[in-house]
């Protein structure tokens, strides 16, 4: 019988990896399409300066963002407290680097360090006391909205015009004409794809999100890597913030309302709320989609008024053309 | 909802004309220079305003002698002028989009005005204003939220050749030939000094600001308190509190400071949202007697005013401001001299001058 | 019709063969029916007939198509072609909703019960009859639950919420709700899979009473057994495909199970007895929960298989769960070759190299949406398949695949999401993953719950290797005959407390029973029996249980 | 073995309801502590014009968008599009009643109306098409923060003040010294215990959460009791938008952020994120949590950066407190 089943699993395993490919090439094909439509929209879109420098910088810090979200929502988590993390950890970098003019590197550490407090407070709240996620996250998101203007001089903002190297960590180019912001999002994706499929900590991320209660009797620490996840993700926004504040310097308002963009791109890019199922490349793509829709309806002259409506409507046909192709590829395969 | 310092205030100056608009803005730098005589003679409350802030803001109708270096006349039959505001959503914007576009109409030119949705949006701005380049507009009209972050791009458009035209708040760089600009600092302590006036320079006051870390919920706070501090030092100033210039919002903070301190003297709202707030506020709360002094321009505010429940407002001329950032624009293009400042000034009204026509050109519903 | 209700059968004696058949006209009727899904051809030109007043039993190997062959019937999939035919009248079911109102109802093998709304709730959850359509009235809707439940002589309180009962208890709110429809055809996937031999009686009871001349139930189950007691005719399906159909009064089970598997099955792997001599591995003593259970102590010794017996409720899982640190224990001590161990979670337990097997895969056993790899592998990813927090794919899938054959999982491959397994194949996964890692100690909690006989006698021969290999295994079951045969002790358990620990060689239906009945908390008999009345330490309740 | 049984089970019956009574006296212990605590901290917040005219009216948008929301995410859902939907509904009824000078009955029941349409499609969205619910009502949020301000004269308010009654939905006072808005806000919270209680509406709607799968297996039409679920949702949204213009006039940009906290107050309350259980009553204290909370921090005269910072340590504690006695009351059944 197992023999008779052979081919078959032959034929099933490809299906499966073409349904997974389908699915990827759908979110990328929305994409494709309106990054096209926009193309022909307008003359001024479609050039190096306008992607590169214009939308993919502006994508950065909603993606880096994204990207450690990701394994929260896969653990079927929620993370609110990213937009303003980048206030707190923007703020923390200002405050080492000018107020106590710690060396650079230090300062940096430091900051990735606060933003990894944001989520191991977060993991613990989750984890051991087992808050709702969503409450626990709130709860921090207040804090990282009031900590800054605490910290800061009248809610005033730190300026980072005396260490150009600081600066040079968003506006530098260590390839030629293309930002170092964009590089490090890319080697946060890269790392973050190799967090999630080729590690432990990836496995039992998808395992906890798809069921926690199993996971945890088949013998694997739960509540640990609930924890680890949380804090990863805090790291994340470390790095978001330290680049918010390299590029326009620490304001105790930044990233305010970045986490329901986040959070969104996470959900157009195929991971789902409820846990168990999501991907890395799909998060990149989700956050490109809002970077080229904010960019595009702008530079094509848009109302404002209208963007929003557009970018709403948009959102949902870019969504539901990649679900449509998920269906299909998976009635067929 | 932080949007716009000067925030919320109107549009429909529909009723007056563009005709009607135009001469408002010269009526603007007139009534600067002749009022800031009054108000160094005897400090009357009327068109006052408008002086402190030509003391301010240095000269206004002063040296116009600013010409991008090597400047070559457009050829352009219509020119396109890029314009990114702070804010967008609330009135104080639309009405400068408003102006702006009246200006437009007349000079024959073409424009596009974005803004962030809310006033902390800092990096979204710089976003707006790095895609408005590369719409590769003839000038940029810019009122940052950020000077200092802004600078880099700034620079990007002097590169380009592309004359920036700041508005609404100084952007401090020599990369603008001119700033169109209202001091919210100076437009701030006049409030204040009217509020000490009204309260007899003693009691308590209490501030609902609409936004603590926007330039400029935090200069119209500092503006304000920093004028008492000196010269009322017997007013007791409450802990600003902060409504995101939402109405609704600074409608229950007002309650609960009347409800922290009966023996409320005045509140000060710093934005047209706030204003509305505060008045509903104090309306809700059934007490009489509480000064209420308020910030731009609104049907409500007006009616407030008329009716008595509110003091008076300061408002600022964000019509005139939107067509001056499209007059001087174009200017530039033809590389005519601009000054350093064109100030746009700010007025201080109430029940006695609201019908006055110099005011009422500036209201706006 | 009216013929029919003379010859109505008369439920009274089980024992006795079926019934005569009611009438010879089909009640329900399919033939040439095919159902594929990816890469899975689940049916193939099947087909099957169900007469009046006649109980049905429907048997074949795990994934031979079973249950997708009900869910075609029940609306819940639509078939790929096929003729259907019901009360000679063709039959097309475009959903549940209209399975129901066309008078089939369905109990799935997978609950479908909704674990935050109570039993009364779950049984009448589209039967709730509002007034004005709109209000609803929960003490009638309850009244109505306890006069069902009474009924049916079923032990729920109409008000619990699902989500705390066991197993057990979730398979009788199921039994209740599809009876609760009186259809005309009621379809029976694996109700007993959970239940052990005495609920079994009480459900045979309950459908022997609900089959009348114009009703007939389609019942599946791979316990061979119930099909003597309750069936008329058995129709045997393989690999999707019908095989043939049996009177069960003139065919032997052996005839059954070879049609079935097609081969011949050896029956008797009665393992050779451990003596005393082997260490001791795992000693609980007066393991007590707020929950249940009271003074739990027993020894588990080196390549033993110690079984647990009782009747529902009586404490087995939560003894398991106690001592994994899945629940909290209240009391006792739990010793590991002398040492003294206190699992706060499950992945202590396992660093001790202690592994538990739930009797509820879905819940606690599967990741329904991850692929068989990633369920098999899950327990060994770390210190198998692992270096330096990386994880290593290859031999992971090895060892997958190895078990996929071993266990002859029908999966089309090894990167099949779980969900889409047969249910018995989603057991031989969860089971894989635990032969696949290593422990010292294996507790087994209903591990061959809806498994074929086939692959039963596969997984026995697993567990001897593993005890003769020197692992220790505690196999709870409710299914007698497997505890007998499997154990070399059976200890008996009753309302939370060992009422009785019998050797290989006196365990027996009697003796087990006999020992799972007694409830020393009613009965001060069984109390005095158990040795309760005066306050002796717990080693009594084994004195008394090892002299019977 | 069935009389052997009866116990045990009645045992979890019994101690079910208790735990839920449990549940609700904790959620309110919190808020009863809060209040206390402020009462003694501050002598002008415990008297009645502070309660009611104050906090209770300050509690009731958000309030009402909670109780609607209540549902949604009962179901397993959640519905972003209510802040600005406030905007949008607000908006539409100043259309109505001044732009187009509607009677007033009319008027209100067309804002009804368009409530429901909101919710309507984005039930449509979830249920139909599939979408996921946190990307469908995020589009939807983005169309009613453009739409408002497309129908508004360049953003401008739309005031009520030639319409007295209309104004007197909030402001006026059925019952002396009751504003009419917390009146209408308590008839609110009535009809929904009402209706996920005593209701086959709200049966289904626990059923759905708790187990969607099995419910449509069950024969429940589930699609169609999703979008009664948001269409529901979206008519106590109309009733927000009615109250807030009432208030205040009719904004462009009212109710922007009010989202997050009427979750937040759903939460709070209770009711999980991950669908199946929830009750009114913890809602309604919910809300009134957030609102005590904001009112006695100002109060009390707190600078507003650490009110943010205090506000999410006291959430943490009040649900922590809440979960607490929850598990307690678990572990005893
Ligand atoms: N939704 C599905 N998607 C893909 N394959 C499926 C699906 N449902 C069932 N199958 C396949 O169809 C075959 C028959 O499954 P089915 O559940 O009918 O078996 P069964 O006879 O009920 O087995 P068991 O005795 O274990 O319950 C199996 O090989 C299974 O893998
Ligand atoms: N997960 C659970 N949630 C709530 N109650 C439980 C749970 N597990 C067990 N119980 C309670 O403990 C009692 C013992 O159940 P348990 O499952 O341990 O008995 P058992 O001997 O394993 O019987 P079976 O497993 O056959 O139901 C049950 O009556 C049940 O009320
Ligand atoms: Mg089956
Ligand atoms: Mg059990």
């Amino acid at each position: 019988m197992s023999t008779a089943e052979v081919p078959v699993a032959a034929r099933r395993g490809m299906s499966d990896n073409v349904r997974m490919r389908l699915q990827q090439l759908a979110a990328f094909a929305g994409l494709i399409v309106i990054t096209a439509f926009f193309a022909v929209a307008s003359d001024h879109f479609f050039n190096y300066d306008n992607l590169v420098n214009n939308i993919l910088v502006s994508t950065v810090q909603i993606g880096i963002l994204a990207l450690g979200t990701t394994f929260v929502i896969i653990t079927g988590g929620i993370d609110l407290s990213i937009g303003f993390g980048i206030a707190l950890t923007g703020m923390m970098a200002g405050t080492f680097l000018i107020t106590w003019d710690l060396p650079l590197g230090l300062g940096l550490l430091l900051t990735l360090v606060v933003g990894g407090l944001i989520g191991l407070v977060n993991g613990f709240n989750i984890s051991i006391l087992g808050m709702p996620p969503f409450i626990a996250t709130l709860a921090m998101m207040l804090v990282c909205q009031g900590l800054p203007i605490v910290i800061s001089d009248n809610g005033a903002s730190i300026y980072f015009d005396d260490l150009p190297a600081f600066q040079d960590l968003s506006g530098g180019t260590l390839i030629p004409n293309f930002p170092n912001a964009v590089l490090i999002f890319l080697v946060c994706a890269v790392i973050a794809w190799f967090l999630l499929n080729r590690t432990l900590f990836g496995r039992y991320t998808f395992a906890i999100g798809s069921n926690e209660e199993a996971t945890a009797l088949s013998g694997i620490n739960v509540k640990k890597w609930k924890i680890i996840v949380y804090t990863v993700a805090g790291v994340f926004i470390g790095i978001a913030g330290i680049i918010s504040a390299a590029r326009i310097g620490a304001s105790p308002s930044a990233g305010k309302g970045m986490e329901l963009q986040a959070i969104a791109a996470v959900v157009i890019g195929g991971t789902s709320l409820a846990g168990g199922k999501g991907t890395i490349v799909g998060t990149v793509i989700g956050a490109l989609i809002i970077g080229v829709l904010n960019n595009g309806l702008q530079v094509m002259g848009v109302p404002q008024e209208w963007q929003y409506v557009i970018l709403g409507v948009v959102i949902l046909i870019a969504v539901y053309i990649d679900m449509v192709r998920k269906k299909s590829a998976t009635a067929a395969g | 909802s932080k949007a716009s310092d000067n925030a919320t205030d109107t549009s429909s100056a529909a009723a007056e004309t563009s005709a009607t608009a135009a001469e408002t803005s010269a009526e603007t730098t007139a009534g600067a220079s002749d009022s800031a005589a009054a108000s160094d003679s005897a400090g009357a409350s009327d068109s006052a305003g408008a002086s402190d802030s030509a003391g301010a803001s240095g000269s206004a109708a002063a040296s116009g002698s600013n010409v991008e270096p090597g400047c070559v006349p457009t050829t352009k039959e219509k020119p396109y002028i890029a314009i990114v505001s702070k804010g967008f959503q609330h009135q104080f914007w639309q009405a400068v989009k408003k102006g702006a576009e009246q200006e437009a109409a007349k000079e024959g030119a073409t424009i596009s005005f974005d803004g962030p949705a809310s006033e902390s949006d800092v990096q979204p701005q710089l976003d707006m204003l790095k895609t408005a380049l590369t719409k590769k507009p003839d000038a940029i009209g810019f009122a940052a939220l950020d000077s200092k972050a802004s600078e880099p791009i700034l620079k990007q458009a002097q590169e380009q050749k592309i004359p920036v035209i700041a508005f609404d708040s100084g952007v401090d760089s020599d990369i603008p030939l001119t700033t169109a600009a209202t001091d919210n600092k100076a437009a701030a302590a006049e409030a204040a000094k009217h509020m000490a006036e009204l309260i007899g320079n003693k009691g308590t006051v209490g501030l609902v600001i609409h936004d603590q870390t926007s330039l400029s919920g935090i200069d119209r706070r500092d503006g304000f308190v920093e004028w008492m501090k000196e010269n009322a030092p017997d007013v007791k100033l409450l802990e600003p509190q902060y409504g995101g210039g939402d109405a609704t919002k600074s409608a229950d903070l007002t309650k609960a400071i009347i409800a922290a301190n009966p023996d409320i003297a005045g509140i000060y709202a710093s934005n047209e949202g706030s204003a509305i707030g505060v008045v509903k506020g104090v309306e809700e709360s059934g007490k009489k007697g509480i000064n209420i002094v308020g910030f731009d321009s609104s049907e409500a505010q007006m009616t407030a005013i008329r009716s008595g429940v509110q003091a008076g407002a300061i408002t600022q001329n964000p019509v005139g401001i939107g067509e001056q950032v499209v007059a001087a624009s174009m200017k530039a293009l033809k590389c005519e001299g601009l000054p350093d400042t064109i100030d746009t000034g700010f007025y201080w009204y109430d029940k006695t001058n609201i019908d006055d026509p110099k005011i009422a050109a500036v209201l706006y519903k | 019709m009216e013929l029919n209700k003379n010859t109505d059968p008369d439920p009274a004696d089980p024992k006795v063969a079926a019934p005569p058949v009611a009438d010879d006209r089909y009640l329900l009727e399919l033939s040439g029916v095919n159902k594929s899904f990816p890469g899975v051809r689940a049916l193939d030109d099947m087909q099957l007939n169900l007469r009046y007043g006649e109980v049905l039993a429907l048997v074949g190997e795990n994934g031979a198509g079973k249950s997708t062959l009900m869910k075609l019937l029940s609306g819940v999939y639509t078939p790929d072609s096929g003729e259907f035919y019901l009360r000679g009248r063709p039959l097309r079911v475009s959903g549940p909703r209209d399975a129901q109102q066309q008078g089939i109802a369905i109990i799935h093998q997978e609950f479908n019960l909704m674990p935050d709304l109570t039993v009364a709730e779950n049984i009448f959850i589209g039967q709730e009859k509002p007034s004005g359509g709109f209000l609803l009235n929960n003490r009638t809707l309850n009244r109505r639950a306890r006069d069902l439940l009474e009924r049916l002589h079923l032990p729920l309180d109409p008000r619990t919420p699902v989500g705390a009962l066991t197993v057990a208890r979730q398979q009788m709110v199921e039994i209740a709700k599809a009876l609760s429809y009186d259809a005309q055809v009621l379809i029976m996937d694996e109700p007993t899979a959970a239940l052990n031999d005495a609920e079994v009686a009480t459900l045979h009871e309950l459908i022997r009473h609900y089959v009348s001349p114009d009703t007939g139930v389609i019942y599946i189950s791979h316990k061979m057994d119930e099909l003597k007691a309750i069936s008329q005719r058995i129709t045997v399906i393989r690999d999707g495909q019908y095989i043939d159909t049996l009177d069960t009064a003139t065919t032997s089970m052996g005839e059954v199970i070879s049609r079935m598997v097609g081969r011949q099955l050896n029956v008797n792997a009665k393992p050779e007895n451990v003596h005393g001599g082997r260490e001791v591995i795992l000693s609980v003593q007066g393991l007590s929960t707020h929950g249940l259970l009271k003074d739990v102590s027993f020894e588990l010794r080196e390549g033993e298989i110690l079984g647990f017996a009782g009747l529902m409720g009586a404490g087995r899982t939560e003894v398991a769960r106690a001592i994994v640190g899945a629940d909290k224990r209240s009391a006792g001590t739990v010793k590991l070759r002398g040492r003294t161990i206190d699992p706060a979670n499950p992945a202590q337990a396992a660093k001790y190299r202690i592994g538990y097997l739930s009797e509820d895969r879905k819940r606690y056993g599967l990741l329904l949406d991850q692929s068989v790899t990633t369920n098999i592998a899950l327990s060994s990813l770390a210190e198998r398949f692992s270096t330096a927090g990386f994880v290593r794919d290859r031999p992971a899938k090895a060892a997958a695949r190895e078990y996929v054959a071993q266990l002859k999982v029908k999966t089309p491959s090894i990167s099949q999401i779980t969900k889409n397994l047969s249910g018995g194949n989603q057991q031989k996964v969860v089971i894989a993953k635990w032969l696949l890692k290593d422990c010292d100690v294996l507790i087994f909690d209903e591990p061959t719950r809806g498994i074929d006989v086939g692959a039963k006698e596969e997984i026995y021969g697993l567990l001897n290797e593993l005890a003769e290999g020197g692992k220790s295994i505690i196999m709870i079951s409710s299914e007698l005959p497997e505890v007998l045969r499997m154990s070399h002790r059976v200890i008996v358990m009753s309302e939370g407390r060992i009422t009785g620990e019998l050797a290989a060689g006196d365990a027996n239906q009697e003796s087990v029973m006999h020992y799972a009945t007694l409830r020393p908390d009613e009965n001060a008999a069984d109390a005095v029996e158990l040795g309760l009345v005066d306050p002796a330490d717990s080693d009594n309740t084994h004195q008394h249980g090892k002299e019977a």
